[in-house]
């Protein structure tokens, strides 16, 4: 290829590389802002924080209706998977 | 030049070449990953399972594929069978037998708890009525181990016996682990009565340095003469045990602890993550094997307990039945499991070191299960 | 294979399964009780447990007797070996 | 019968067969060490580095080779990616997103510098002019990635778009990295008034554990919905982050910021140096490297200051400008020298805090920018 | 339908396959955990060592074959060479070459302790007289290194040379090293008169930091000049030395003196196991690489002591010839032996660090020795 | 090869092998004698025992001037490896 196409291949490179590197971030930007919010939500909302430091063997209900999720959730991701590829 | 339009950069991103798959199956990773931060299911699996899961679910980045990271994790660690052994020498080096070796007999309820792993067998087999079902002698085999209740054991057989299965087998082994506190009190409730449960055991003999030191040896000895199948399992766990209880290798006892178990957990971890493709795991085999994974600890822990039950008639009344179901192995859970149901009856009843016994027997047992299906239907 | 043939492959493996299981772990038992038995005589009449934790620079004669002792039992495995297979 | 003569003896000795590039570039691998040594600069790296091209330029010992040690450890480290992806993982693990959380306006700032990367792609281009340079854009691309002053990023670009030229590169990387307290310092001063030094900056709010457990998930989210080609980097990253803020995983945090990194550094040290051969580094194209090396340090500076002087004025004085400097990467070192030039002008005013928010930005940056080019020039 | 009968169940056992030589290769392997634990021969290598050999000697596993772990680590580890230069660099980073330095002189005695190694060759080849001996000049020069007293560099150069003897070397060398304060006491009595053993050395003058840095690299350049069959073992060697004292990569030198070789050790070992096999280890040869071993240990000691009695003459007595018998390497234990021999004639004079010098010097011997043979009979 | 003649290439061996270690430990006796001469000078000289324990940020002249020479000194050397070897 002739110098001046490299170059010019360079000059594109360079436009399409700095657009997506600061579209990417900038949109980044929005979804810690949109996070932060999630988690102070989150956080009031539930005591999650406090959830998190809580001790490992906890046999209450809470983990009892968790294996219930487990189970619903993987089923409904199956089957939501079966009905659109088969 | 090279002149780049809007079309083929749409093609390069993610979004344009999404999958419902894999969207689904970041899900699920996830989910792992919330159940391992939230609700403390094995994170130490979880968390690396999630991930991998996550990762190998990108569009385009073939992270598990054979040029991916996870692909090349996989090829030299799981295919090979080297990380579960590894993690086994790492279990053998953090496990203390002490309790089974003042308490032989216990093995028995090791033994007895296996029975959930064969009647699992025979339950994938049944799934095969259902359409939709098409497990294979080998499959059945590998989803069975799920009563082992040990991971990688679970992992090494299902990597000789079927490959396909593995991450729905290993995400099903962990989990039920993690599950042991909410699945066995009913059972163990259900099958006991009070004054069997009431039983306050003997306290534990001592047990001689010099018999930690044979034990291993006593064991692999068995092993080599009876079922060489076994051997790698059962070889690199007594090797650890091993290092550990000799007393001249230090280091290696600490590398195999620390440095070897950890690395080798991430790395296990991720490369079982990168099983977990949408076409091999959201199917209704996944659920089969879900559903079965519950009905093999029930099994394993009822026959452990019934095991029990005669060992109390047996001794006069010496034995607490509870500590059977310990022997589905899941260590150290299941043994705190025992211990806070017995608390349950006598606030003054500590059944942890007695169930220690049963519940090591349990890792044994399922080691030696894993040799006979290896033995019979692989190869 | 038909599921009814698989089903009785699979009886007939947790049967022998089961069996080898119980065979294996229950002769286990008597192995440990041997070995337990072994330990306590060896600890008794030899102190290996003091041998056991003592100073890994030992010059005395035990050690002068045991390297006669390596060549000597690995001589009498060779022997052995050749013996039986030449 | 052999008969061994003086002159076979003497064809076997190093000084028979050396040559001089061989000398060069064991001196090359020395001063290296010199400067890790004696200037401090990245001896963790540069250590190893110069060490591994004194080796493998011993002649007749062939270190380097495809039987030789270092050989082996490119071959399975390298080529693969794997050490600068478990680099990149350990370095997750290292680092506190909490900065950046608390300000994720200063992702533009890791944005705004890595325009360095992108001219000095151009440079490279253009130093075609000159007789003796034949970078193709592929070479360009894994030149200009030093701009991103992040090393394992530029030796996992490297190694896929140009692995002849990865050993010069990893240097000028290194090198400009430890020359960060050099480099950047004058640009700052020309490029600020002392009104904007002097701004003292808000205190960074408190950021929760769980929007630190969140953020690699955000990150990875949008790596794999936009730009699935920097999933590798970006997603060991995150895994190495999730592993350190999740909480559950203590083991497994421990081994990514010690074990593994350890010894991956010094493996990967080594496998770099093996590439420094005469003939692929004794060439005017290294000194078209080491010149667009320095010359990618100082815009990528210069446009983040540039950026800061921006936010300064959008945000009506609020932001320092100065750490826009700190959107290179060069993690920790960029933001101690922000810390340091600010300091100068106000000896009250502690910037560490806030320079670390665009420090760290800068590492995705590089990352993202480095996803960029493989995936519209790798391939 | 899979109809399972007695007779392939009894097929699978072990003990239906089991051959005598598995049996006493058990034997073997288990003799030497013995030596390990009870009499602390050596543990760290012989522990590992003895196991694989149990391991790889149960009937059916196959555990050391092409698709077993040991066979793995074996084909990864030794074949290539790796494991034996990641041991030689944690050497490195754990020895002190600061008495060495202090006193150069006393290469002369690690250079004198060589010719146990050479006297061997001579003495493997004699053994062809004898009818069942059969060694090539490449099995003898393997076998004569075990003159070196220096474990990684006799796995090195049998892999290199001479695999199949590469068990029943590295388990001689590591038996005799072993013996060290069996076999050289004696020797050393007999060899020097009380007036000599009495010598008091001058105090050890101290050694810059400076000196200690460029020391690994005067030997790295003089092993490039003179000697590149010798770079692989020298370069680790250096490498982890420089790591230990340049002071600047705190984290390397940790990691090379904890991680890396306690890891190794253990993979190294089983790895050296698994070529204990009956049909290579229970051979006539086996019994003449043990006699040789002992024999070119007390070689080496008396030449070395020889030597130091040299050293005494011209001196003027102001060096004791016990120090020569340190030249072997068998690093630390022939110095302390030489110590306590010292003690012995005179209860206040303390050998120990004079000792060190030969004694590391022996190291740097060996490997010289290794890159001769290496040179003149490989390749 | 006959006994005796693979007797005569280890003689041959043992010759050439001793004399090629005292050769080299001797000629490495002058090196490090040399190199402690040098570390002495150097030391004294320059301090750089000091240099060598002091903290990793200077932003000297030392430093600036290191840079410098780093480019200069590579640069003397693909000259010289250029002006021989094309
Ligand atoms: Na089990
Ligand atoms: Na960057
Ligand atoms: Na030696």
């Amino acid at each position: 290829m002739p110098i001046t196409d490299l170059l010019m291949s360079g000059v594109n490179l360079m436009g399409i590389g700095m657009t997506i590197v600061f579209t990417f971030l900038l949109v980044l930007v929005f979804a810690m802002k949109g996070m932060s919010k999630l988690a102070l939500f989150v956080t009031e909302r539930q005591g999650v924080s406090e959830t998190l430091s809580s001790h490992p063997l906890t046999t209450g209900q809470g983990q009892a209706g968790m294996r219930g999720d487990l189970v619903a959730v993987i089923t409904a991701a199956i089957n939501t998977y079966r009905t659109t590829h088969q | 030049m090279i002149e780049i339009g809007f079309e083929p950069l749409w093609q390069s991103t993610g979004i344009a070449n999404l999958e419902w798959g894999q969207v689904l199956m970041m899900g699920v990773g996830s989910l792992l990953i919330y159940l391992a931060i939230v609700k403390k299911f094995e994170p130490l699996l979880l968390v690396p399972i999630g991930f991998g899961a996550i990762l190998s679910n990108i569009p385009l980045a073939d992270i598990s594929g054979s040029e991916g990271l996870l692909g090349y994790i996989y090829h030299v660690g799981i295919e090979t069978g080297v990380f579960p052994l590894l993690i086994f020498m790492g279990v053998g080096a953090l496990t203390d037998f002490g309790a089974l070796i003042a308490m032989p007999w216990t093995l028995l309820l090791g033994a007895a708890a296996q029975f959930g792993i064969f009647v699992t067998l025979l339950g994938a087999l049944a799934l095969n009525f259902i359409p939709g079902f098409d497990f294979s002698l080998a499959d059945a085999s590998a989803i069975a181990i799920i009563g082992g209740a040990d991971g990688p054991t679970a992992i090494f057989l299902a990597s000789r016996l079927s490959p396909d299965l593995l991450g729905a087998i290993a995400v099903a082994a962990y989990s039920y682990m993690a599950l042991v506190p909410i699945i066995q009190p009913p059972i163990m409730r259900l099958l006991t009565t009070e004054t069997e449960r009431n039983v306050v055991m003997q306290q534990l003999r001592h047990v001689t340095k010099l018999e930690k030191i044979l034990f291993p040896f006593a064991v692999l000895l068995l092993c080599a003469i009876f079922l060489p199948s076994a051997a790698p399992l059962i070889g690199m766990l007594t090797f650890g045990n091993l290092l550990r209880e000799c007393g001249v290798v230090e280091r290696l006892s600490h590398a195999s602890q620390n440095e070897i178990i950890n690395i080798v957990t991430i790395f296990l971890g991720l490369a079982v993550g990168s099983k977990l493709s949408a076409d091999k795991f959201l199917t209704v085999e996944t659920l089969g094997i879900l559903a079965l994974g519950a009905f093999a600890f029930c099994i394993g822990t009822a026959t452990g307990i019934i095991m029990g039950k005669i060992m109390y008639r047996v001794t006069g009344g010496k034995v607490n039945p509870l500590i059977g179901a310990a022997g589905v192995s899941a260590v150290p859970m299941a043994a705190r499991v025992v211990n806070k149901v017995g608390l349950e009856t006598n606030h003054h009843n500590f059944l942890l070191m007695h169930a220690m016994g049963p519940n090591v027997a349990g890792v044994i047992g399922s080691a030696v299960a894993a040799g006979i299906l290896l033995a019979l239907v692989g190869g």
